[in-house]
């Protein structure tokens, strides 16, 4: 039987000590990125119905798309991972420094990325490429751009834990925003993991 | 009404038989239930407030017996319910094939002879029948309750169902799937024919239904069509609107186009509506009604434009 | 016995506070749990009525009193407010977030900001359904396509309501698996907890896992109107069968989102009125986990006609007879339970009773619906409607009077007449019997479903139903009524009314804002009744 | 708050771990870009996604600490993905077994 030393609990808000609320954000976090699997879901059935019926348009659509652009972007988002990463260690390390320069390299890169995008797009509508073009470009707009709306989200998040961050509201002993960012930075990285071999190479 | 509708295919008996089963079987679970939860509910209803009740916490044989003869039912249920299905998906290699298309809301039968039925369908006697079905617009679903038949049909592929008519009669067709707002006016009628009868229904002409209708005199046989190809589906004789504009004192009527032109509902007129529907819009209404090109003869828009003169 | 260290210092019931943002600003999971409340009974009532139109139209097979158009909106709008806004959300918002934390022992959800902005999102998504009340789809609540990617009437709007409303459920979700992971106080062991923790559990886990599905779907949906992308259009290489898989991939998880939180509830109240430990304990626990995870794999159940293939139709048709069995071992512990208990039919126990008769009703027909050769003929026609009311209303809606009749003196410190009570539920069971009970027998004559007029020969049938609804609309109002009345008399409840063991009954009614004074320490699980001679862990 | 209080020592990664990983990364993806301008026919798309989940399990061990993680934590990881191997598994399963009469 476990002891209670719960007396805490009076007063006017949840008292829970760091350590429990980072325990219970982490677990919310993956559970929220086990939706987002699910979310994305949806359209990689599609994708894997529409391919195995269709090879030949996947075969010949999927040229249409800039390889190159979508490796660049790969990286991008790749070497973004990494900073962030880096920046979790830095602030679990208390350098808060160095975690907000990492965070904002993130953010750069994240930019960057929906810079890419956005000539991307541009060049697909230049060709008069639309999302209703066949099944393969519907595919290609809505993965990408629900991909796209994660980033932007992403973006959102990681401004506001920067400038805390800077501001110094995080150190050795509470980091637990700075990860839950992370978390779903990567979730993002991870996702694009997958989007680019799917739509870009072996389309 | 018996509890179950009259068994007029081949499939009917084979079904029946599966529902007879999970019937009974679930009639006894109920009852048990039912039965023990009343019994008790009445023999340990509280009698004082400080009754003192035994502390049970469960039984792992009871446990066992009511996880294990269920288990075996349901399996042996799923096994009798496949091997059913199995049969109902299977045509046999010598039925004949009556191509089915739905569109809202219609039925067109298209015969290996090479007629063409609207809404009826027309089949022998104890002559296993394959339809090919194929939807134009959106999802339908053919449905003959007697039978116990039921497939959806989708636009852009085909799907099949089959059965032996076992009973000379008429029965209803429903479209069992939701399909707009004409879903449940779209309805049709299988004729099952003896084989006698349905010889010379096969040698009649033209889409008349036998020599008998075509000497009606034009108002009823307007009034037959009216029934028969569907246009009660959409067109009511009592002045309200369903679909489309009612027939009640349409001849003569002037109203107003989707095009802002005005008309007069006079014979040309009305020819046109029912040939090229989608020419004319009326005002304040969709551009749904199918045309009835190659499917009314003019002597029967002739007859269908008298009735409607009826409609005072 | 669950011990109690509850101390006596200073108590401000929850409800204390008072003002606008007192209310729409709480953290409080109580409160959330009354905004919850409030708003789904409401939509419940809305839809109700809706569904007393639709009847009343179908007292004869004419068209006379709505046009087969009107009549189509009223039960798209009548099936999509039930599911989606009340009895997906329904007990589990309303009665999970009031209960999940108390009968935990814990203060507050894991995430109580969070809680409140799920509420905040259902109200959005509540609110752009509303607005789409004024060009009303007229798809039904499943949205089949192609039907509804080209019908004029505006589909997006309310897909969108919908979507949006998913995002609450998800979150609504995510905070329960953490609060009851992460929040659970001290000797509060899993194998203590009590069972409507288990089943909110076993909800969250369909809540979380089942819902984006359904968005996407949606959103595919609503690409395919707006942007004119062809997933689904067969013009266009799609499959509309596709659309079903995925509906059906969360919307039959969903079924069981709204059922397993009306059977933890019966699992609550049947102990505490027949003193007795509940029957098979773990079995009743471990099949709600049982349940959850085996509806993901029956979707297509709901199309064996739609033209999938045979194989997948068997396939499903052998998994849905699987989950009768966690089912079926519920309704059995339940019964055992009773056995030489000292029952007292109070109002909340005749519900659980109710629910036991109606959902085995219900139940049963599933496994006829499951029987692939069976739901041919079946299939789509007012059998199926007889089947999803009988587990829907008399499963979770019975469970849902079940848990305000029994939770309320604990949730408002007051009581509602008990008489009045008793005559509402007889009503409503009879009722509900009458309008719904005939259906069976409509469904097996071949009567379609969804149909604005019907062949004459449905028609004394169909009567009766409709007379039946009346009864049932009745009894619906004078429940309400009471349950409303009693808010406002004087009688104050007491603590613990039955004797009840579980923690939420060993703090003051209602309870205080922060739930205890001190975390307490819990010895013994939640059904210690009866004379006891060992303790179970 | 039952929930063991012990052992809540965070796990810190070192930037080493993560330079490596990232190389890895890297590596990954130019094997990938390379590999698809060579035809493999079926195989093309399994050898993507090998390395693609290869990928993926390097972000989520290391990036995102799942090596670290308790087992509930892998539960949540892994459910969803067999759920989704699941939806895609049976959709496909029924596509490409259906009857077509003609
Ligand atoms: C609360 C919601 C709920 C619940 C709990 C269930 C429970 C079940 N449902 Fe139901 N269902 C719906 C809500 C629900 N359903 C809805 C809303 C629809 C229609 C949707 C639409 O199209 O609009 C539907 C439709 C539906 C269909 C599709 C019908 C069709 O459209 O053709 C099927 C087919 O298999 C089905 C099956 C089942 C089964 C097998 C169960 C099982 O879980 C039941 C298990 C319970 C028992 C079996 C009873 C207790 C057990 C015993 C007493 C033991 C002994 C029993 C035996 C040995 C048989 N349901
Ligand atoms: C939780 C789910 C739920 C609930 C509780 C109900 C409740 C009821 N339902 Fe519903 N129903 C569905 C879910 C539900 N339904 C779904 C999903 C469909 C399928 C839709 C589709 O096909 O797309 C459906 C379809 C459906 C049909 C089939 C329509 C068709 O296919 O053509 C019918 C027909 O009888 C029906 C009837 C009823 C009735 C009489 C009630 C009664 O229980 C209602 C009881 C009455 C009240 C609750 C009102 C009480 C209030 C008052 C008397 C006035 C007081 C007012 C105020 C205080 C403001 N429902
Ligand atoms: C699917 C529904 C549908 C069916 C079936 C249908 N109609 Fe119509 N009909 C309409 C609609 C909608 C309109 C009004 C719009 C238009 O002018 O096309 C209409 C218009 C007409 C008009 C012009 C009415 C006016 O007020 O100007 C005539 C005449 C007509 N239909 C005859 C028929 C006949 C005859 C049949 C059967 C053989 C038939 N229709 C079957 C839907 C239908
Ligand atoms: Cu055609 Cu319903
Ligand atoms: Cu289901």
């Amino acid at each position: 039987m476990e002891q209670a030393n719960m007396d805490h609990a009076e007063g006017h808000d949840l008292h829970l000590t760091p350590e429990q609320e980072y325990g219970i954000s982490k677990l919310g976090m993956w559970l929220f990125l086990g939706t987002e699997i699910m979310l994305f879901g949806g359209l990689f059935a599609a994708y894997a119905i529409f391919r195995a019926k269709y090879p030949e348009m996947f075969l010949e659509s999927h040229q249409e798309l800039n390889r190159e652009m979508g490796a660049v972007n790969t990286c991008i988002l790749i070497f973004s991972s990494l900073t962030m990463a880096i920046g979790v260690t830095a602030i679990q390390r208390g350098k808060q420094m160095l975690a907000g320069i990492m965070i904002l390299v993130t953010i750069i890169c994240g930019l960057g990325f929906g810079v890419v995008k956005y000539f991307e797009y541009g060049a697909k509508f230049a060709h008069h490429i639309y999302p209703d073009t066949n099944i393969f470009f519907s595919l290609y707009f809505m993965m990408t751009g629900l991909h796209m709306l994660h980033v932007f989200i992403g973006l959102a998040v990681l401004g506001v834990i920067m400038v805390l961050t800077f501001k110094g509201k995080f150190n050795e002993k509470y980091s637990t925003p700075v990860e839950m960012g992370g978390l779903y930075w990567h979730l993002v990285d991870l996702v694009w993991i997958y989007l680019f071999p799917l739509l870009y190479l072996v389309g | 009404m018996t509890w179950i509708p009259e068994a007029a295919s081949n499939l009917a008996g084979k079904v029946d038989g599966v529902l007879l089963v999970i019937t009974l079987i679930s009639i006894f679970f109920f009852v048990l239930i039912s039965a023990v939860l009343i019994y008790f509910a009445v023999k340990y209803r509280r009698r004082r407030e400080d009754e003192e009740t035994p502390y049970i916490t469960g039984n792992e044989t009871f446990e066992i017996i009511w996880t294990v003869i269920p288990s075996i039912l349901l399996i042996l249920l799923f096994v009798y319910g496949y091997v059913v299905y199995k049969d109902m998906r299977t045509p046999p290699k010598d039925a004949v094939d009556i191509t089915v298309t739905g569109k809202q809301w219609l039925w067109t039968f298209d015969y290996y002879n090479g007629k063409k039925t609207l809404n009826e369908l027309y089949v022998k006697q104890n002559v296993p029948v394959r339809m090919i079905m194929r939807a134009d617009d959106v999802l339908h679903s053919f449905f003959i309750p007697q039978f116990r038949v039921k497939q959806d049909i989708l636009p852009g592929r085909y799907t099949q169902l089959w059965f032996i008519p076992t009973k000379v009669g008429t029965f209803d067709i429903f479209c069992a799937e939701y399909c707009g707002t004409g879903h449940s006016a779209m309805l049709g009628k299988v004729i099952v024919l003896s084989p006698e009868a349905y010889d010379i229904w096969e040698k009649g002409i033209g889409m008349d239904d036998g020599a008998a209708v075509s000497s009606l005199p034009p108002a009823e046989l307007g009034e037959k069509i009216y029934k028969q190809k569907g246009c009660n589906a959409c067109h009511s004789l009592d002045g309200s609107v369903v679909i489309g504009p009612s027939f009640k004192g349409l001849f003569g009527r002037t109203g107003v186009l989707e095009n802002g032109k005005s008309y007069t509902a006079d014979e040309n007129y009305l020819i046109a509506s029912i040939y090229e529907p989608q020419e004319e819009i009326v005002e304040g209404f969709q551009p749904v009604m199918p045309s009835f090109k190659g499917i009314l003869s003019e002597n029967e828009v002739d007859a269908v434009i008298a009735f409607i003169k009826t409609l005072k | 016995m669950a011990n109690h260290t509850v101390a006596t210092n200073v108590y401000v019931p929850f409800l204390e506070q008072k003002g606008f943002l007192s209310w729409f600003l709480t953290t409080d999971h109580k409160r959330i749990g009354i905004l919850y409340l409030i708003s789904i009974s409401l939509f419940f009532l809305i839809a109700g009525v809706l569904a007393l139109l639709m009847r009343f139209e179908l007292m004869t097979p004419m068209s006379d009193f709505v046009s087969p158009h009107t009549y189509n909106v009223l039960f798209t709008l009548h099936g999509s407010l039930m599911v989606f806004f009340f009895i997906v959300p329904g007990l589990a918002a309303s009665f999970g977030n009031f209960l999940i934390p108390l009968m935990i022992g814990a203060p507050d959800v894991a995430f109580p900001k969070l809680n409140l902005a799920s509420y905040w999102i259902y109200i959005v998504g509540a609110i752009i359904t509303l607005i789409a009340l004024l060009s009303p789809a007229d798809t039904g609540w499943t949205f089949y396509t192609p039907y509804s990617a080209t019908t004029d009437t505006d589909v997006v709007m309310i897909t969108f309501g919908v979507f949006v409303l998913g995002f609450s459920s998800i979150l609504t979700g995510m905070n329960f698996i953490v609060t009851i992971h992460k929040m659970r106080a001290p000797g509060m062991t899993w194998h203590r907890l009590p069972l409507f923790i288990w089943a909110s559990y076993a909800t969250a886990v369909l809540q979380l896992l089942a819902t984006p599905v359904v968005g996407i779907t949606l959103l595919m949906l609503i690409a395919e109107r707006s942007l004119g992308v062809g997933f689904f259009d067969p013009a266009k290489g799609g499959d509309p069968v596709l659309f079903q898989n995925f509906f059906w991939f969360y919307s039959h998880p969903a079924v069981y989102i709204m059922i397993i939180p009306a059977m933890g509830v019966i699992s609550e109240i049947i102990p505490v009125f027949a003193r007795k430990p509940i029957f098979g304990y773990k079995a009743i626990a471990y099949s709600s986990l049982g349940i959850a995870f085996i509806s993901f794999l029956v979707w297509a159940h709901h199309m064996f006609t739609s033209g999938i293939s045979e194989v997948a139709a068997t396939i499903f048709s052998f998994l849905t007879f699987l989950v009768a069995i966690p089912t079926a071992i519920k309704v059995f512990n339940w019964t055992a339970t009773l056995y030489k208990g000292s029952i007292e039919l109070h109002s909340a126990m005749l519900y659980a009773l109710g629910f036991i008769f109606l959902f085995t009703i219900g139940g049963l027909t599933g496994v006829f619906l499951g029987a692939l050769a069976v739901d041919i003929h079946l299939h789509d026609t007012y059998f199926v409607v007889a089947h999803m009311h009988y587990v829907m209303i008399g499963g979770t809606v019975m469970g849902f009077f079940g848990a305000l009749h029994f939770w309320y003196p604990k949730w408002f410190g007051k009581m509602f007449n008990e008489s009045v009570a008793k005559l509402a539920w007889f009503l409503v069971f009879v009722g509900f019997n009458i309008t719904f009970f005939p259906q069976f027998f409509l469904g097996i004559q071949g009567m379609p479903r969804r149909y604005a007029t019907y062949p004459e020969e449905f028609e004394s049938l169909m009567a009766l139903s409709t007379y039946g609804s009346w009864i049932l609309g009745l009894g619906v109002l004078i429940m309400t009524v009471n349950l409303i009345k009693g808010l406002f008399s004087d009688e104050k409840a007491p603590q613990n009314p039955y004797g009840s063991l579980s923690l939420e009954w060993q703090v003051p009614s209602p309870p205080p804002t922060l739930n205890f004074d001190k975390i307490p320490i819990v010895t013994d699980w939640t059904y210690g009744y009866g004379k006891k001679k060992e303790v179970d862990a | 708050m039952s929930e063991h209080t012990h052992s809540q020592e965070k796990h810190i990664t070192s930037y080493k771990t993560y330079f490596i990983v990232w190389v890895a990364l890297m590596v990954l993806t130019f094997v990938t870009v390379y590999i698809s301008y060579l035809d493999f026919g079926q195989l093309n798309i399994v050898i993507a996604m090998v390395v693609a989940s290869i990928k993926a399990g390097a972000v989520a061990l290391f990036f995102m600490h799942l090596k670290f993680e308790d087992s509930i934590t892998w539960l949540f990881a892994l459910f969803p993905i067999a759920l989704l191997f699941l939806l895609i598994g049976m959709t496909i399963l029924d596509t490409f077994t259906r009857i077509f009469p003609i």
